[in-house]
């Protein structure tokens, strides 16, 4: 066994350390340009190494990189199994998209630096919160991630909704963090350990000793389900979840359009990575939280189930009344997440292990389509946007006409996610519907179709005032809108891609799930960790 | 003959509830007020008087590692009385 | 018989639960933004001094204290060694709650920034007045 | 440049001495860093700190110094330790307060610094304020004995004066 | 009224307190008092910290928060800089185009506070330097390091700041552009070192890792462990130099921006600009 | 590095004086501090809170250090830290103290209340003669600063 | 004869009441400097909290941050913003 893959340990250090040379460019390089391209080679370059994780991954099973060479509990370690190098490349692709797209965003802005530090911050804290083996280096990351997205929400300084949506984010956001700092002090309390995969080890098997962590300190069926219910709160707060959705319409609408696409495509998605790391490989199907005397794990389920429920319908009742195109799509992130969590809490210990497969993959499948259909809408938007001056749908209405292009991308990523035939949300969504029917949950089944069928009416509307309602005023031509109407076309190919590929993807992202959620890997997961220890343990 | 570690031990015992009552006196007042400037001269008094009696701990623990404590909480309360001074004479804090 | 040393420490757990309690009340019911973040600064310690507790090691006799984890030699044998392991206290919440601290002390400071922009743009920092200005 | 190296001189002695006592240890990697310290910090503060470098060489200065020191610690601060603390424990609190002018006859900003900070660190009396074109303290005081100038400078600071006069000017 | 009703809530709270105690203490739950050992993962640090009996497998250094901090847990100690410098950019973009700059005809002297604090000032920023150079440099052996000597020596630009008024500082160096700079150097210290083992693994042809510091057995090159006879913990010295820089500069910029005066801000901001 | 013999006991013994000092000093300071009326009078109080409640106690641990043997060879760093942060303390302690009783007065935050005289508020309020010698003003204290 | 373990524990309970009734008074208070000077308090029970329980470091740390820059952050805070929570005075 060699040290490891250099560009899993490698990757987000090396990101951050390129973010932090952008300010000390900005006091001698005065040209935009340069900025642009500096932000557009590093997203690239990720991106190509996080495609090589995914092949890797892929190919050889989990990969562990051991950062200074001690083992696992000792220090930290990356761990990317097969789901966490999807969801990477996932993040870096649309980021490089974003990244392209801000050439033309920001360029009439002042800042560009500090714009660009905080966008490659953001995608730090993205990448090193997915590949981390670590939870409280996850706690860090989330932190990076975080002060990004906070930075940047408030970046349109001059605008009194933006900065006071970040003050909010940021105040909860905080508090949330620093829940989730205790509950992993309980971790640390009664386990001894920070690893996840040395967690997933101690919380199923009851009498394990791993060589660097030991015994167990009090009762750890109750530390577990404590410290899972504290985090709870940051990852459903970070994602968005129903009761916590609170800040999304008014912290993403605000931010600068590209960043809204991250915001919406990227960032959500890591509060459902994590839930699906606790509850699956830490604290599984077969750990201490589902003991018959302490069923907490099935509570927990049914909490996240009915909130994803509670999530997906307001999401899409509220898109109804926006007048707000972005806060149109800020609901829509909230409908969809709450679709992402229902598929995720199909867990139940009563629930056949088959329909529980299917469920994740659908999630995962739904998280990946949403991601590319949702930085698609809110980069079509910024140029309609862009064209009439306005966010409100009235002064947007017919500026859809003068960039037919985009015009037709946005109609394909709302197809996307309301669900229509060729493309990938049909997929997803029908997956998730016959993940509840295989599980006996005829009702739950029904209401996904509910949720997508009063979604369609927020969509149509926003369709209608694009494209079909006359407009009020008659719109300049505009020039220069090239490179991101490209951009959204190729995310459309993308959106296009992921339906008529769905066989395949199905497969394979079932093949994913199996490979890292199911017992076999979390098996695969906690080898790939052992291996490491007898590695490197001293002689 | 060398120091005897148990007579050094005792006599900081016999200090420390002496000086837990000073500590609590002091709260006390700053947590009374009634003004700000009272507010902050006992947290000024209760810091150094901390700083020092952390020294002495110091000796109680048997860790003379522990010493830098003393310095930074000096420091810092110092530039704490500074600030709300500066609050309550001037209009803006960098002026 | 109560054992008076598990209650003092007791009554420290349970203040600092309390804290956590108050700081939280702070942080979601009171108005000022201000004061949302003293409360925040609140809880980051908060926690961060639970994390300590933790860490914390009982005295192996009455008047044998724990010491700090930091070894005084540095030519060590094995007895020092060992000695050393059984009198240390936990180094990793230490180390957890240095970055916890400074990562607290990041949020911090750019809410304060946040907040005077706030106060810039809308002339007030109390949460019940800005909902109220727009509308 | 050249200037400053002079000046530097000062503050890079006293970031020295600094760094060795609070290391509390000589060993050679001790020496070697704080001889790094000493010149960087010396030259950070030189233009801040030292305003006449000469004054440093005349070791008759810290000689008074250390005079001062013993006589101000052993005698000035005993009296007036126990004489506020007498008046804190004694049930009647005799207080008589007030502010009273001080003035002071010395030329240089250090001098000036010692006398008020001896003041104030002697209980009783605290240096409110200055005014440093009249040269006057403004000295809060626990028991005003006198109010006219000249004799408000005799009981407080005039001891003081004396020696800052010999060290600092 | 209601104050009295506060007092209330607070003596309430105070007697719950007691009154828990006091029931878990009774109850003889096991969890009251700390446990008499001490954690494996923990007796497994302060086991390597500093051990010449597995010199490969040792971190090199006594001081166990600091090893673990640099070296067993590098990484979140990246980010944790990486999150602080963050939220210094974040200010920043908030307060960007805002530049304080010291009238050119003006009295220094006249702002401020007053003559006594000033010199008292002048003496002990020398003092307070030097201490909190010894206490980052001493960061491998005693307890402090980067960050702790960083925080102590920003006390000196701090108080410069608010005692000899904002203009004062900015015309004696204390620039927000110098410390970006140096905040920058810091941090790109910072990640070279973090990455120089690997580097020269690479150019050796051996097995490294990213945040090597001491030689291990799987990857046989790593920095020298002892300077001049005394355990500098290998990179940790590196680490502690850089973050001392790194922490100062970042606390001076945030209070060079935060003393900024509100008017000018206001003139910048009214400069008008508003985006959708 | 060790002391002669014989002069560890001195120093422990001077120490412990000194410590002893320093906490009687600190609980009188703080009863000074609850019992004074005003806060101009408590700053009295504080000062006897800094100079013999920390400098001196200060100096005692630093003496204790370097005559405890039992304390290691850490014990110069001890007595070297305990040594700078007194000197520190005693040049910084009268500067917050003073710092904030200007800032008290001149904010009129803290009101001078019992007072016998008050000469500060008096120049501050009349425009002060700018030129003109301690005479002049000495006379108009006499006028009304008398109790 | 109390023992010193009992005695130590004993100072760590009052620290963490005497930490309490300064975070309650600071939450509650409305004058916004009493509040960050009352959280100093709380931030200086703390810091003897970690020195007792063996975390000098993290007193390192703490005290610049919480006693030092805390309050220092705030008070420029309310300087630039407004002194009291819900409008100025009553």
């Amino acid at each position: 066994m060699e040290a490891g893959i250099l560009t899993i340990g490698a990757l987000a250090p090396i990101l951050v350390v390129l973010a932090f040379i952008l300010p000390l460019l900005g006091i001698f390089i005065k040209r935009k340009i340069f900025f642009h391209a500096y932000a557009v080679v590093v997203t690239a370059l990720i991106a190509a190494a996080t495609t090589y994780n995914l092949i890797v991954v892929w190919r050889e099973g989990p990969q562990l990189y051991a950062f200074g060479g001690w083992p696992p509990p000792l220090g930290i370690s990356y761990e990317v199994d097969a789901l966490g190098a999807v969801l990477g490349a996932l993040t870096a692709w649309v980021m490089l998209f974003i990244a392209i797209y801000s050439r033309w965003y920001m360029d009439k802005e002042t800042g560009i630096p500090y714009y660009y530090t905080l966008l490659l911050g953001l995608e730090a804290g993205l990448i090193g919160c997915i590949y981390t083996g670590d939870v409280f280096n996850l706690f860090v990351m989330l932190e990076v991630l975080s002060i990004s997205a906070y930075g940047l929400v408030g970046f349109h300084r001059g605008r009194a909704e933006a900065v006071e949506a970040a003050v909010k984010y940021g105040i909860i956001g905080a508090a949330a963090t620093t829940v989730y700092f205790i509950a992993l002090v309980f971790i640390y309390g009664s386990y001894g350990t920070l690893n996840m995969a040395d967690l997933a080890i101690k919380a199923r098997v009851m009498a394990v000793a791993t060589p660097f962590s030991g015994g167990y300190y009090g009762n750890i069926a109750v530390a577990a389900a404590l410290a899972v219910a504290l985090s709870l709160w940051v990852f459903t707060y970070k994602s968005a979840l129903f009761p916590n959705h609170f800040w999304l319409p008014d912290a993403h609408p605000e931010a600068p359009t590209p960043v809204s696409a991250a915001l919406s495509g990227l960032v959500v998605n890591i509060g459902a990575y994590a839930v699906m790391r606790f509850l699956y490989t830490m604290f599984g199907s077969n750990s201490v939280l589902t003991v018959a005397k302490y069923p907490f794990r099935d509570i927990i389920l049914w909490a996240l189930l009915i909130l994803g429920i509670v999530s997906g319908l307001v999401g899409a009742l509220m898109m109804i009344v926006q007048e707000d195109i972005k806060r149109l799509l800020a609901y829509s992130t909230v409908s969809h997440i709450g679709l992402v969590f229902m598929g995720l809490s199909l867990g139940f210990s009563t629930v056949p292990l088959a329909a529980t497969q299917e469920a994740l993959t659908a999630s995962l499948y739904h998280l990946i389509n949403h991601s590319v259909g949702k930085a698609l809408l809110f980069m079509a938007a910024g140029i309609f946007i862009g064209i009439a001056g306005t966010r409100k749908l009235d002064g947007l209405a017919g500026s859809g006409r003068k960039a037919p292009l985009a015009t037709a991308a946005f109609f394909i990523g709302f197809l996307q996610l309301m669900g229509l035939p060729p493309l990938g949300g049909f997929f997803s969504k029908f997956l998730l519907y016959s993940a509840f029917m295989e599980a006996g949950m005829p009702i739950v089944a029904v209401l996904v179709v509910i949720i997508s069928a009063i979604s369609v009416l927020g969509y149509a509307k926003a369709m209608y005032s694009v494209w079909f309602r006359p407009s009020a005023k008659e719109f300049e031509n505009v020039t220069g809108i090239t490179l991101p109407t490209a951009v959204v076309l190729l995310l459309a190919v993308a959106c296009v891609g992921l339906g008529i590929a769905a066989p395949y993807l199905t497969s394979a992202l079932s093949t994913t799930i199996a490979n890292s959620l199911m017992s076999k890997g979390v098996l695969s997961y906690i080898q790939a960790f052992l291996k490491t220890i007898n590695y490197l343990s001293p002689p | 003959m060398t120091v005897s570690e148990s007579e050094v031990i005792t006599f900081i015992i016999i200090t420390l509830p002496i000086y837990m009552a000073a500590f609590t006196l002091y709260a006390v007042r700053a947590l009374k007020g009634p003004t700000i400037p009272d507010t902050v001269l006992a947290i000024d008094a209760m810091t150094y008087d901390l700083a020092a009696f952390l020294v002495v701990l110091a000796i109680f623990f048997r860790s003379p590692i522990l010493i830098p404590t003393a310095i930074v909480l000096a420091l810092w309360v110092y530039a704490l009385d500074i600030y709300v001074a500066k609050y309550l004479e001037s209009k803006e804090m960098g002026e | 018989m109560i054992d008076v040393n598990a209650f003092l420490f007791s009554v420290l757990v349970f203040s600092l639960i309390m804290n956590l309690g108050i700081s939280l009340y702070g942080i979601f019911w009171r108005p000022s933004l201000v004061k949302k973040i003293i409360a925040l600064t609140i809880l980051g310690d908060t926690a961060n001094v639970l994390a300590i507790v933790v860490g914390y090691r009982a005295w192996i006799a009455p008047n044998r204290p724990p010491i700090p984890p930091v070894l005084t030699t540095w030519k060590p044998t094995a007895t020092d060694l060992s000695k050393f392991s059984s009198l240390a206290v936990d180094p990793l919440p230490q180390a957890l709650v240095l970055t916890a601290v400074v990562i607290g002390l990041a949020v911090t400071v750019f809410l304060v920034f946040l907040t005077i922009q706030v106060y810039r743009l809308h002339g007030t920092t109390d949460v019940r007045k800005i909902a109220k200005l727009k509308g | 440049m050249a200037d400053r190296l002079v000046k530097a001189v000062g503050p890079a002695v006293l970031a020295f001495i600094t760094y060795i006592i609070f290391s509390g240890s000589v060993t050679p990697y001790d020496l070697v860093t704080a001889t790094v310290v000493a010149v960087i910090v010396g030259l950070l503060v030189a233009n801040l700190m030292i305003h006449n470098p000469r004054k440093l060489l005349q070791v008759q200065r810290l000689g008074w110094l250390i005079v001062y020191a013993i006589r101000y610690f052993f005698i000035d601060e005993v009296k007036a330790h126990l004489d506020v603390m007498s008046r804190i424990v004694r049930p009647s609190m005799p207080i008589n307060p007030g502010i009273v002018r001080v003035p002071y006859y010395v030329e240089s900003d250090y001098a000036m610094t010692t006398i008020a900070n001896s003041i104030t660190n002697t209980p009783g009396t605290v240096v409110v304020d200055l005014d440093t074109e009249r040269k006057i303290f403004y000295v809060h005081w626990i028991d005003v004995k006198a109010l006219e100038a000249e004799r408000t400078r005799k009981e407080i600071s005039e001891v003081f004066e004396r020696f800052a006069k010999r060290i600092f000017d | 009224m209601r104050r009295a009703y506060k007092y209330a809530v607070l003596v309430a709270m105070i007697v719950s307190t007691l009154a828990l105690a006091l029931a878990v203490s009774a109850g003889g739950l096991g969890y009251a008092l700390p446990f008499p050992a001490v954690r494996n993962l923990a007796y497994w640090y302060l086991r390597t910290t500093y051990n010449p009996f597995m010199p490969k497998f040792t971190a090199s250094a006594p001081e166990a928060v600091t090893a673990i901090v640099w070296d067993y847990r590098g990484l979140d100690t990246l980010f944790e800089t990486s999150v602080f410098f963050l939220a210094i950019i974040a200010s920043m973009a908030l307060m960007r185009g805002i530049e304080v700059k010291a009238p050119k005809s003006i009295n220094l002297s006249k702002y401020g506070m007053s003559a006594i604090v000033k010199t008292v000032t002048k003496i002990t920023v020398a003092i307070i330097l030097a201490a909190s150079a010894s206490i980052a440099l001493h960061g491998q052996l005693t307890p402090g390091g980067g960050f702790q000597g960083g925080a102590t020596a920003a006390v000196a630009p701090l108080v410069i700041i608010v005692i000899f008024s904002l203009y004062f500082a900015v015309s004696s160096g204390i620039k927000k552009k110098s410390m970006l700079t140096l905040r920058t150097l810091g941090l790109l210290g910072i990640g070279v070192t973090s990455f120089a083992v690997i580097v020269a693994g690479l150019i050796l042809g051996k097995a490294a890792y990213v945040f090597q510091n001491q030689p291990k057995e799987a990857a046989p090159i790593g920095f020298p462990s002892h300077i001049l006879g005394v355990p500098m913990g290998g990179t940790l010295l590196f680490f502690n130099i850089f973050e001392f820089l790194a922490v100062a500069a970042g606390f001076t910029i945030v209070f060079l921006l935060l003393s900024v005066p509100e008017e000018s801000v206001r003139k910048v901001l009214e400069g008008g600009e508003g985006h959708d | 590095m060790a002391v002669p013999a014989g002069l560890d006991w001195v120093l422990v013994i001077i120490g412990e004086i000194m410590i002893a000092v320093g906490v009687i000093s600190d609980l009188i300071a703080a009863i000074g501090l609850l019992r004074f009326p005003n806060f101009y009078v408590r700053l009295h109080a504080a000062t006897i809170g800094t100079i013999w409640g920390a400098f001196v106690p200060l100096i005692g641990a630093a003496l204790v250090a370097a005559g405890a043997d039992f304390l290691g060879r850490y014990r110069w760093f001890m007595a070297g830290g305990a040594v700078i942060t007194a000197v520190l303390i005693l040049i910084l302690g009268p500067a917050g103290s003073h710092a904030l009783a200007r800032a008290a007065h001149r904010s009129k935050a803290a009101v001078v209340q019992p007072k016998v005289v008050d000469h500060l508020e008096e120049d501050s309020r009349a425009p002060s003669p700018k030129e003109e010698g301690g005479e002049e003003s000495e006379a108009e204290v006499k006028e009304g600063g008398e109790p | 004869m109390i023992s010193p373990e009992t005695l130590v524990f004993g100072v760590l309970a009052a620290l963490g009441l005497i930490s309490m009734v300064a975070t309650f008074m600071a939450v509650m208070e409305r004058d916004l400097l009493k509040a960050v000077l009352f959280s100093a308090v709380q931030s200086t029970a703390y810091a003897f909290m970690f020195y007792i329980l063996m975390a000098p470091d993290i007193l390192l740390v703490y005290v610049p941050v919480a006693v030092g820059l805390y309050p220092a952050v705030i008070l420029f805070l309310i300087k630039k913003t407004e002194r009291f929570e819900g409008g100025e005075e009553e």
